[in-house]
């Protein structure tokens, strides 16, 4: 494989994490629990996309095939997504989708964090400016979970059912990526973010009189384009428009 | 009239009513479901467009998207604000959106069927919204006046938005060109009866006027939306479909067709495209979020007993 | 308007309203109340998707543009649908899948009985073969209706509230169509089937110890190709695949 | 054994054992087990084609897909009829399945990613089906060999289809043929594997060969799946994902790879890609439509009760 291919392949992966996390928080709007909460999902979706955006953007100059941001979100089928598990399955739950903020903002937050020193430039970049964003949603996804988790005898449970659901998708986020990326200074190595995000998270579920779940992992494999059967779905309502009208301008 | 006096001062000199003066029973009452009313239809406004941003075509139309869908939320905050300064209560108001008690804007019972319904409410709807708005800056009363200040200036950045979804459209392929025309079609009636029925149908405007609510009647306020608007269409290469619309140079206005109030009355009772699902959409969003909403009340106040606990101890 | 366009349109919308409904059924397959009915609703959206086909086949040729039941099936845009609201609207309780099928196939029912002494060959043919079929969906959602509103207190209201949630839809399938089609024997217009449908419907629901529901009708519009808001959701997942790959056979 | 004798008698002549025969308990229960898990299967197999039902790419493909998945049901209640004639309850054993105290075929916890996966399944799975089940029309309990005799008619016919669909897709587009032999990479090591484990590591075998309710062993029988198949990927153009299938001459017989059986075990424990998913799906229709049994029950209980009345007035 080629440096290149490599490195499409590791942008890839973190910017399909941000488009799909943005893609099922445009759910929210309008159905959140309350109007301050509707600008805030909202924004926290728009911090995604926009990462996503610039991400694409990049993947396709690495690429180096003439691809752009839409060619990539709108015209590759499933199996060419690079996003994991946990980020992909649709929630109509407010205590899940805070449980599944808190786990992957606190995990992207670690890695953008690292990502600020990459040698490559662009991602380092990136990072840099997507970091800041991301401690708000960490800061946001923990006080709503400390909130429902030490709030009322029902939110405890259901929060707590909420973070059971999630939790097996947190393993897919530490898998390693490639060796020489990581060894170029290029790529973070999502294991060593392994213990840092566990402690961060584990703080919260304390403050939150959490348990930190004891469930299986899932299997995962959406960096090798293996998703659960509920993307395709997601991407057949996302792309239908733009496929239709291939060669239009929007 | 029976308005105490040092209220028909402040109103003769042009001057803005705050919360802490006095003011007439009638007066607040006005303010307070033309505010609410205006609120809920920019809650109820989110769905419209909010239907469109997981299908939007492009992730920069989606970014545009979600940033104006969280702009009406926004709206809503400002504006449930300042019905709060006349002594009532977001959570009533919202109450009486559910229960059907208070309105929202008819236009949003019109379902989205095409990406260019976005383009077409950006363009008309708020274009339409802002002619009505704009007056509401110089409303009397101060808390008001001051949001639609930034709710002004934040839709007609939406309305060039619309525009430039409309212009890409018509500039595309056939289709796209279509698709513009056809949602053109469909919501330029509707956008026209945003302005409420003909003066002479309107029995509320002549206090609101005298209250300095309202500056302009219903059909000034059309007719400048008409005005404004054709000259738009044309730059869109868009017609719209009134036939009757045409220059009058006698009145330096544009002529146009008698607006068929028939069917605003029918959305208004209850019978459009969307009433139902857009009120239940809402109430499913409200109850759901209940335990959510408890759960951030209990919190706080736990938070607040422990406080209390660690001055005490 | 051409005599064809005319035709065109009229079998579209019988067309479509038997597509959307098979589409709408195939949900309920693996996800029906006891294997039998997983059997019988799998049938029934057979049934209704051999129509469809039928149908599409025989507009593309009364067009003339040399679509086939697939370019109209998956190439055709949400304005260019001509169901009827009734069948398109998603639905996952049993009771609104039993009411709904009760409201179309009582409806379907007598219109493919008088449409089979049509002066138009192809159509008569079609529906001397549907109302057979037809007859057994009549005869099924009528069982279920019967059986859930003379059941339990549950069922009873449930089913009462599911009838209600489907009636204002009703109206829609009486709308008049094309006088000339009409006038030249081709087409049956729909309000002459108006009291027969009506009386077979609340024959079932006083068997079924329910009352006819006093709701006012929905505005309805799919003839014209106004549709509610779910339609490009359903078109967006049907039609994915196909429009992913246009130049495809499968 | 300790088996009754006109029991042995009957299966050293062949014969088949009959509801109301003589048999022994561990050869009841084992049969009881067996069907049920065969009978799950069905049904938890209804899942993963299902999921292609509403975005099947034809009209054509989605009849042959809806009446495909329709059979699995009815396969579904032939042998939860057979296992009734045991002497247990349908109701009953789904609460098993739904419980996870019995298993279905672990073939069904992988999920279908794309179209191609339906014909991969058709071809592979249902190929593989038939291979185990085949033999099982001569097992020797009446009911499961009848029943098994209409199932393996129409999963000969679902497996041509499935045949059919991957050599469309093989001699289509790139894209097309891509999708194809990306499926059939993905579903050929799971589907060999349909065939349990190795024959030295199968402990119950022995005893269903002696009770006529196997009739070849594993190992045999993965190695006719392969036979019938390797030919068949030939005519279709795509390449099974084992370098070291080769024919071998002197056996007669295709040689084949190791098959890593790790995975099996990972999935048979609960912890393939999709076991929760399939267990929730069907639990939850079973939950969705209890008000839906409850209702029947009542009636049916009303209507008899009618009956009585009419017959006693």
């Amino acid at each position: 494989m080629r440096g290149d291919d490599r490195l499409f392949g590791y942008v890839l992966g973190l910017a399909d994490d941000a488009l799909v996390s943005a893609q099922r928080m445009g759910w929210w709007i309008s159905r959140a629990p309350q109007l301050e909460e509707d600008v805030a999902l909202a924004n926290i979706g728009l911090d995604q996309l926009g990462q996503a955006r610039t991400l694409l953007a990049y993947a396709g100059q690495v690429e180096g095939n003439g691809r752009g941001e839409d060619e990539l979100a709108y015209f590759r089928d499933e199996r060419d997504f690079r996003n994991v598990w946990l980020v992909e399955r649709a929630q109509t739950d407010f205590g899940v989708a805070m449980a599944r903020l808190l786990l992957f903002s606190t995990w992207q937050h670690e890695l953008y964090a690292a990502l600020a020193t990459s040698t490559d430039a662009t991602l380092s970049g990136v990072a840099g400016k997507a970091v800041k964003e991301v401690a708000y949603h960490v800061d946001h996804a923990s006080r709503w979970v400390v909130r429902l988790g030490d709030g009322t005898d029902e939110s405890h449970a259901r929060m707590q059912d909420a973070l059971d659901a999630e939790w097996p998708y947190l393993a897919e986020l530490f898998a390693p990526v490639d060796a020489d990326l990581v060894a170029a200074g290029v790529a973070v190595d999502p294991p060593h973010l392994h213990s840092t995000v566990l402690t961060r998270v584990e703080d919260v579920l304390a403050e939150a009189t959490l348990v930190v779940p004891q469930v299986r992992d899932a299997i995962g494999g959406g960096r090798q384009g293996r998703h659960t059967e509920q993307m395709g779905y997601l991407l057949a309502e996302m792309q239908h428009l733009a496929r239709s009208h291939p060669e239009a301008s929007w | 009239g029976d308005d105490p006096a040092e209220f028909t001062a402040l109103l003769a000199g042009d001057g803005r009513v705050e919360p802490r003066d006095v003011m007439p029973e009638a007066y607040r009452r006005t303010l307070v479901r033309q505010i609410a009313q205006h609120a809920h239809s920019e809650i109820i406004g989110m769905q419209p467009e909010g239907n469109w941003i997981s299908r939007a075509p492009s992730l920069r139309r989606k970014a545009i998207l979600m940033a104006k869908v969280q702009d009406e939320a926004g709206h809503g905050l400002y504006l449930y604000a300042a019905a709060e300064t006349l002594g009532v209560d977001r959570a009533d108001l919202l109450d009486q959106l559910h229960s059907g008690r208070q309105k929202y804007s008819s236009i949003f019972n019109y379902p989205t069927l095409t990406w260019a319904d976005v383009g077409a409410i950006g363009w008309l709807v708020d274009g339409a919204a802002i002619v009505n708005q704009v007056p509401l800056c110089r409303c009397s009363y101060g808390p008001y006046a001051r949001a639609m200040v930034r709710v002004c200036k934040e839709e007609s950045f939406h309305q060039r938005q619309g525009f430039e979804i409309l212009h890409t459209l018509s500039h595309g392929t056939p289709a796209q060109k279509a698709m513009a025309q056809d949602a053109v079609d469909r919501t330029w009636w509707p956008s026209l009866m945003m302005f409420g029925p003909p003066d002479d149908d309107s029995p509320n405007s002549a206090q609101s006027m005298a209250w300095g609510i309202k500056r302009f009647s219903n059909d000034d306020l059309r007719q400048r939306f008409v005005d404004m608007t054709v000259p738009q269409a044309e730059a869109l290469g868009l017609t719209l479909p009134d036939p009757e619309i045409r220059w009058n140079e006698e009145r330096g206005h544009y002529d146009f067709g008698t607006v068929d109030f028939t069917e605003l009355f029918e959305v208004i009772k209850g019978n459009g495209p969307c009433n139902e699902q857009r009120l239940s959409h809402r109430v499913r969003a409200h109850e759901d979020g209940a335990w959510v909403r408890d759960a951030a009340n209990a919190y706080a106040d736990k938070q607040a007993a422990r406080r209390t606990e660690a001055v005490v101890a």
